[in-house]
């Protein structure tokens, strides 16, 4: 039981660390209509910014700041050097030229990295732990995340609801032809959000980097989950994207502890190691295609006009 | 145009067997082997994108499925093309009739996650196929032959890959000039006028999802053929991302523009790979200057515009 | 476009074929794309090394070497390494790091003739029925890393162990490893997805059954993850068993995470012998950082190379290089070094633990032979005709 | 020799649509006129009432099986298929209804037995000399035509058209009505249009909606004696 409730911990974790990714990629998409592959290698360029800028600074903390912000520069670099010439072409363009900037700065940061993974070291004053269960310590440090991404998609829920920036980005998602007929500089409003983005997933990789290997493609993998995340969630909705992101993380921590021991249940101790790894991998995958044969367009469509 | 390109491009594969390369003329036919396997599973994608507007990021499954046809009765010491063509058809139309009922309850950005969601699931299963070599792969014991002939041996290879290239790309024409294709293309610029006219949008793309997963999973048979090996690697979600690069570069909706989108993708990264290990820091800014600067892709290079 | 094949991929240290000695053609097989980029880098280094310090020589020999990135698709690889073979660019293939390249290149390779060795991968396959007289591999196979750290959870007494792997064959094949070696109790068996990056999941698990030791083999950047949460969350003062997850290659992100780990090894940098000290002093001089076993056995190879193209006097006859390998007789970064009837090493293996140098740097350090003289299971099987 | 439907709907509406006439919807903005149109022709599915074509119950068959059943439409925004040609827009409404599209081998482009009957469509509609150029590059009001002789390719039983006139200029007004007038001859027309005097000159029913609700419905002079729509229109005027 108490391991249960340790495992959905770890779920939610897992979650809130997606949902850090998932929320910039999922406002680019909703406002601009913009697929943009390139979402995963920002994670990965704050995971090396910010072994780059702690190593400089000595301190984490301002490796994290640093990170974050650069992170967030170079997206809206990116933003005014290629994306907003993308806007208004077809999702298939989007695809191959975002493509075309994941090999490129992949490569990049190997060529100025090298190939081999970095360390990240935690910050001092979180690398504590406390007894969570008997033999088992949990790292402050995860807690902090868990913190950290709450107060991230609390933000974000605030400044989407209330600010006026917010009401721009949600009228955006929902038609932003009107919103630039009615004098708003649209322009101006992408690049803020593509800013944010870049910098919530910067944000995700220095986070994410005491725990994980800082590597070349590290963010690939992950920004296949994140779009499983605003998939799931429905294209454009910040809370869907939560809710998404917590549902992916505790699917895929829980499933991996479950499934092989209900498949040892049912087919016995050696066919379940065989199968059920398989299909915990699946189950994400088995989940999202559950959700969309049920509800097409996600748990929270954004209202979109037509 | 239309015409004259892939008239050229054919008449290039077919001579490329009578030119002296010297020592690399092995090379070179291996090197146009591959093109030919990976460009007949490109044109079996564009006829959904292109064709159909359905972006299907899981293509790759087809190779795999093919691949797997081939090996699995390999291991039963079946060789026989037509044996191993029926095998590979079938289950490629079962596969494709079975996810694409579900993912075209889906568009857009949902449609292009769901398709992946299923080549995962393909992905993981080939590796749990420890019959099979699991994620090592399955080495081929024999190459498939027709009726005792081994018309995939050497240069055979080459003649028999080119002759079903040029089969799948009349294939594929005939298929977007007829009937069928004309709605296909229609349903593309605007599904609910299709509706209003009484066409069924449903069958017609699931037929054609189904007729391309089939051509697909011939290309997958030669790849097997081709490295005597099957892997789950076929069916990873990057090369289903190489597949939409290959058409989106030659230019989607073309057919030839997939042809034409393998060969440079398979060649210049030769090239490039040559020159340097860091060709991808080549490859990706070049992705991304011709989307912004060749508009309609290598096929659209040239071609009149209105 | 085709003219000049691979050219500028050739190894710094080849030397160009001179106009009257007819050059070894070395064809190199390794990864040189993705995060595994790391190992593939290792085997290239430690190759090319060995050839600068025989003076761009095997044997007396000019060598003429090409390094193809087989980008960890198998049919890459197939395709880059028959078009070297087609185009008689290749006497010798040395590689590649993983087992399911090997699969994928093994028979191409050896049916043409050429010699193929492996400075890696070393599959069960290979090992037993269907062994080759064309092929070699210098590092182990795949069983036997495994098996040291079942071995010494048996000697050591500990009653229950823990077991951790990828999920997928080489993982299955560890695990199996380490039971054929341990007859108490496997409390927990645990196979993750190899792009998993976060373990905490497995770690609650092996918390909620307190078990003597763990053994885990996670390569590359999932054993990078797994150490630092393992260390994180107080789970150290359980000994942390390994093979492949705690190396030179993975040592420099994991830190002083990794402090004090075991794993089960055939070589390590502090090996005691002229040859390794040799060999590990220049490597870290040219590269700049410490080398792993994929290096380690990468020289080796072609140290092996140069005696055997010595003995049999060229490569031109095939059959007779193949039994001038077999019998070769070189200085290895492992002390003696010998084939058994498979054409895999007899060699000794260790338990290494993970030390912090005076330098700062960290390696792995023998702190326990094992096995003497091991013979891999499916050396049995082979009928080597 | 034609054959002739009619049309039913009910939710607290009651329209009938009789062979051969044309039947005008009007009403103030908001009346409620597309979401109507859109609920006969199956866009919208109706919460509750029945529509009925040719005494058959259509009410639960989606968009594409009511088209095949003889219920054609145009849209308020034009929605022809910019990619084709005018021809091949017109034809591939001709092969809806022409056997089966499920043929996978002989090129639809050269198919007399689609061709023949687009061209005459377009020659109903007097598109005939633009068949062969892209839709795309048809002025607003051809499109309309287009839109019109999609619809006719179909032979439907009735035509639903919503604000064909929507942004024509006076000449283009005065065409489009002559031909909408020449239409009634080959099918039913159900007309929403706020050109009024079109309207009028048109319709043979004109049935009044206002907030959902239909007020009024008879033949034009009978609408503009009526003292209902004068206040629905004229409110706060009167």
């Amino acid at each position: 039981m108490t391991l249960l409730v340790v495992q959905a911990l770890n779920g939610v974790q897992l979650g809130l660390l997606l949902f850090l990714i998932a929320a910039g990629l999922t406002l680019v998409f909703g406002v601009m209509d913009f697929i943009n592959l390139a979402h995963g290698v920002q994670y990965m360029l704050g995971a090396y910014l910010g072994v780059a800028f702690a190593g400089l600074t000595g301190s984490f903390w301002l490796g994290l700041l640093l990170a974050s912000v650069v992170a967030g520069v170079t997206g809206i670099a990116l933003e005014r050097l290629v994306f907003r010439h993308l806007y208004g072409r077809s999702h298939l363009d989007q695809v191959l030229a975002t493509f075309g900037v994941i090999l490129t700065l992949n490569e990049a940061v190997r060529v100025l990295w090298g190939t081999a993974p970095l360390q990240m070291p935690m910050p001092d004053a979180l690398s504590g732990s406390f007894q969570l269960m008997e033999g088992l310590r949990y790292p402050v440090y995860r807690v902090a995340l868990i913190v950290a991404g709450l107060l991230v998609a609390v933000g974000l829920a605030w400044a989407v609801n209330c600010t006026r920036a917010g009401m721009l980005i949600r009228a955006g998602a929902s038609n932003a032809a009107m919103v630039s007929a009615l004098g708003v500089d649209i322009g101006r409003l992408f690049t803020l959000v593509f800013g944010i983005g870049a910098m919530l997933a910067g944000f995700a990789g220095v986070m994410a980097a005491p725990l994980v290997s800082v590597e070349p493609s590290m963010g690939d993998n992950l920004l296949i989950l994140a779009f499983v995340v605003i998939v799931i969630g429905g294209v454009g909705a910040i809370r869907g994207a939560f809710v998404a992101a917590l549902m992916v993380g505790l699917v895929d921590t829980l499933g991996r502890t479950m499934v092989t021991d209900a498949f040892k249940a049912a087919l016995g101790a050696s066919a379940a190691a065989r199968v059920g790894p398989a299909v915990a991998s699946m189950l994400i995958y088995l989940v999202m295609a559950a959700v969309l044969a049920i509800r097409p367009a996600g748990l929270f469509p954004a209202a979109r006009d037509a | 145009m239309n015409r004259l390109v892939p008239l050229l491009a054919f008449a290039a594969l077919a001579a490329v067997p009578f030119i002296p390369f010297g020592r690399e003329g092995g090379y070179v036919l291996l090197l146009v082997s591959r093109v030919m396997v990976f460009a007949l599973a490109a044109i079996s994608l564009d006829l959904l994108l292109g064709g159909g507007g359905m972006v299907s990021f899981g293509h790759a499954a087809y190779l795999a499925i093919g691949a797997y046809a081939v090996a699995i009765l390999d291991a039963n010491d079946v060789s026989e093309a037509w044996a191993v063509l029926a095998a590979a058809l079938g289950a490629a139309a079962l596969f494709a009739a079975g996810t694409g009922a579900v993912a075209l309850r889906t568009r857009g950005v949902n449609f292009i996650m769901i398709t992946l969601a299923f080549a995962q699931m393909v992905y993981f299963a080939a590796g749990s196929l420890a019959a099979y070599g699991g994620d090592d792969g399955y080495s081929l014991i024999a190459r498939t032959e027709l009726f005792g002939w081994p018309v995939l041996k050497g240069r055979g290879f080459y003649a028999t890959a080119f002759v079903l290239l040029l089969a799948g790309y009349l294939l594929c024409r005939m298929l977007v000039a007829s009937r069928f294709g004309r709605v296909l293309r229609a349903i593309r610029q605007n599904r609910q006028r299709v509706q209003a006219m009484g066409f069924n949008p449903f069958t017609v793309q699931l037929t054609a999802m189904v007729i391309a997963g089939m051509l697909c999973a011939v290309a997958g048979v030669l790849l097997a053929n081709l490295s005597e090996f099957a892997s789950p690697a076929y069916a990873t979600w990057q090369r289903s991302g190489d597949l939409l690069i290959m058409v989106i570069l030659g230019g989607a909706g073309s057919l030839h523009g997939a042809l034409l989108g393998a060969a440079f993708v398979v060649l210049l990264e030769e090239a490039l790979g040559r020159l340097t290990e860091h060709w991808r820091l080549i490859f990706g800014p070049l992705l991304v200057l011709s989307v912004l600067y060749f508009r309609g892709g290598l096929a659209g290079i040239g071609a009149k515009r209105d | 476009m085709f003219g000049k094949l691979l050219g500028a991929l050739a190894l710094a240290a080849a030397t160009v074929a001179s106009a009257q000695a007819q050059p070894v053609k070395v064809g190199v097989v390794t990864t040189l794309s993705g995060p595994a980029a790391t190992l593939g880098q290792q085997l290239r280094d430690g190759f090319a090394l060995g050839i600068e310090k025989l003076g761009g020589k095997l044997g007396g020999m000019p060598v003429d070497a090409t390094v193809l990135d087989d980008e960890l698709k198998p049919d890459v690889a197939v395709t880059k390494v028959r078009g070297l073979l087609e185009s008689g660019k290749a006497d010798i293939v040395v590689g590649p790091i993983f087992s399911n390249i090997l699969q994928a290149i093994f028979k191409p390779v050896t049916e043409s003739g050429a010699i193929l060795i492996s400075p890696n991968a070393g599959p069960s396959t290979y090992a037993g029925r269907a062994c080759a007289k064309n092929f070699f591999v210098t590092s182990y196979q795949n069983d036997q890393p495994h098996a040291v750290s079942g071995q010494y959870a048996q000697d050591s007494g500990y009653k229950r162990l823990f077991l951790l792997a990828p999920n997928y064959q080489a993982g299955r094949d560890a695990l199996a490893g380490v039971k054929s070696k341990f007859k108490g109790e496997i409390v927990g068996e645990e196979y993750v997805p190899l792009t998993q990056m976060d373990f905490q999941s497995e770690i609650a698990k092996i918390a909620a059954a307190k078990p003597d030791a763990v053994y885990a083999f996670m390569p590359g950047g999932l054993g990078i993850a797994l150490v630092k949460q393992y260390r994180q969350a107080g789970l150290a003062n359980i000994p942390f068993l390994s093979a492949f997850t705690v190396d030179e290659s993975t040592l420099p992100a994991q830190g002083d995470a990794a402090i004090g780990f075991y794993s089960g090894a055939s070589w390590a940098p502090n090996m005691d012998n002229a040859a390794n000290k040799t060999f590990v002093a220049a490597f870290e001089a040219k590269y700049g950082y410490v080398p792993g076993s994929y290096a380690a056995y990468a020289y080796d190879t072609a140290m092996l190379l140069d005696a055997a193209v010595k003995k049999a006097g060229g490569v031109a006859d095939k059959a007779k290089l193949a039994a001038a390998i077999e019998t070769a007789d070189f200085a290895s970064t492992r002390g003696a070094f010998k084939f058994g009837v498979n054409h895999y090493p007899v060699q000794d293996f260790y338990l290494v633990q993970v030390v912090k140098r005076a330098d700062g740097k960290y390696q792995t350090e023998t702190r326990k032979k094992v096995f003497t003289a091991d013979i891999d299971p499916y050396a049995a099987q082979c009928k080597m005709n | 020799m034609k054959r002739y439907g009619a049309l039913l709907v009910t939710d607290s509406v009651d329209l009938a649509v009789l062979p051969g006439t044309i039947h005008a919807i009007i009403g103030p903005n908001g009346a409620g006129k597309t979401s109507l149109i859109h609920q006969i022709s199956g866009i919208v599915a109706s919460d509750a009432g029945r529509v009925l074509l040719a005494g058959r119950d259509i009410t639960h068959l989606p968009l594409h099986r009511r088209a095949r059943r003889g219920l054609a439409r145009g849209f308020q925004i034009t929605s022809v298929l910019p990619e084709f040609s005018v021809l091949e827009n017109v034809a591939l409404a001709v092969q809806a209804t022409a056997g089966s599209s499920f043929r996978f081998f002989r090129p639809a482009a050269t198919e007399a037995a689609l061709n023949q009957p687009a061209v005459a469509a377009l020659a109903r509609v007097g598109l005939e000399a633009r068949a062969a150029d892209p839709a795309r590059r048809l002025s607003h009001g051809e499109k309309r035509q287009l839109e019109l002789a999609i619809a006719l390719a179909a032979k439907p039983r009735v035509l639903l058209l919503d604000e064909p006139l929507a942004g024509a200029g006076p000449d283009e007004t005065a065409r489009l009505v002559a031909l909408l007038d020449s239409l009634r001859r080959d099918c039913a027309i159900v007309l929403v249009e706020h050109d009024m005097e079109a309207v009028f000159a048109l319709a043979d029913t004109i049935s009044v909606l206002a907030q959902g609700r239909l007020i009024a419905s008879g033949g034009p002079d009978a609408i503009r004696a009526d003292a209902g729509v004068r206040t629905a229109y004229l409110g706060e005027a009167a």
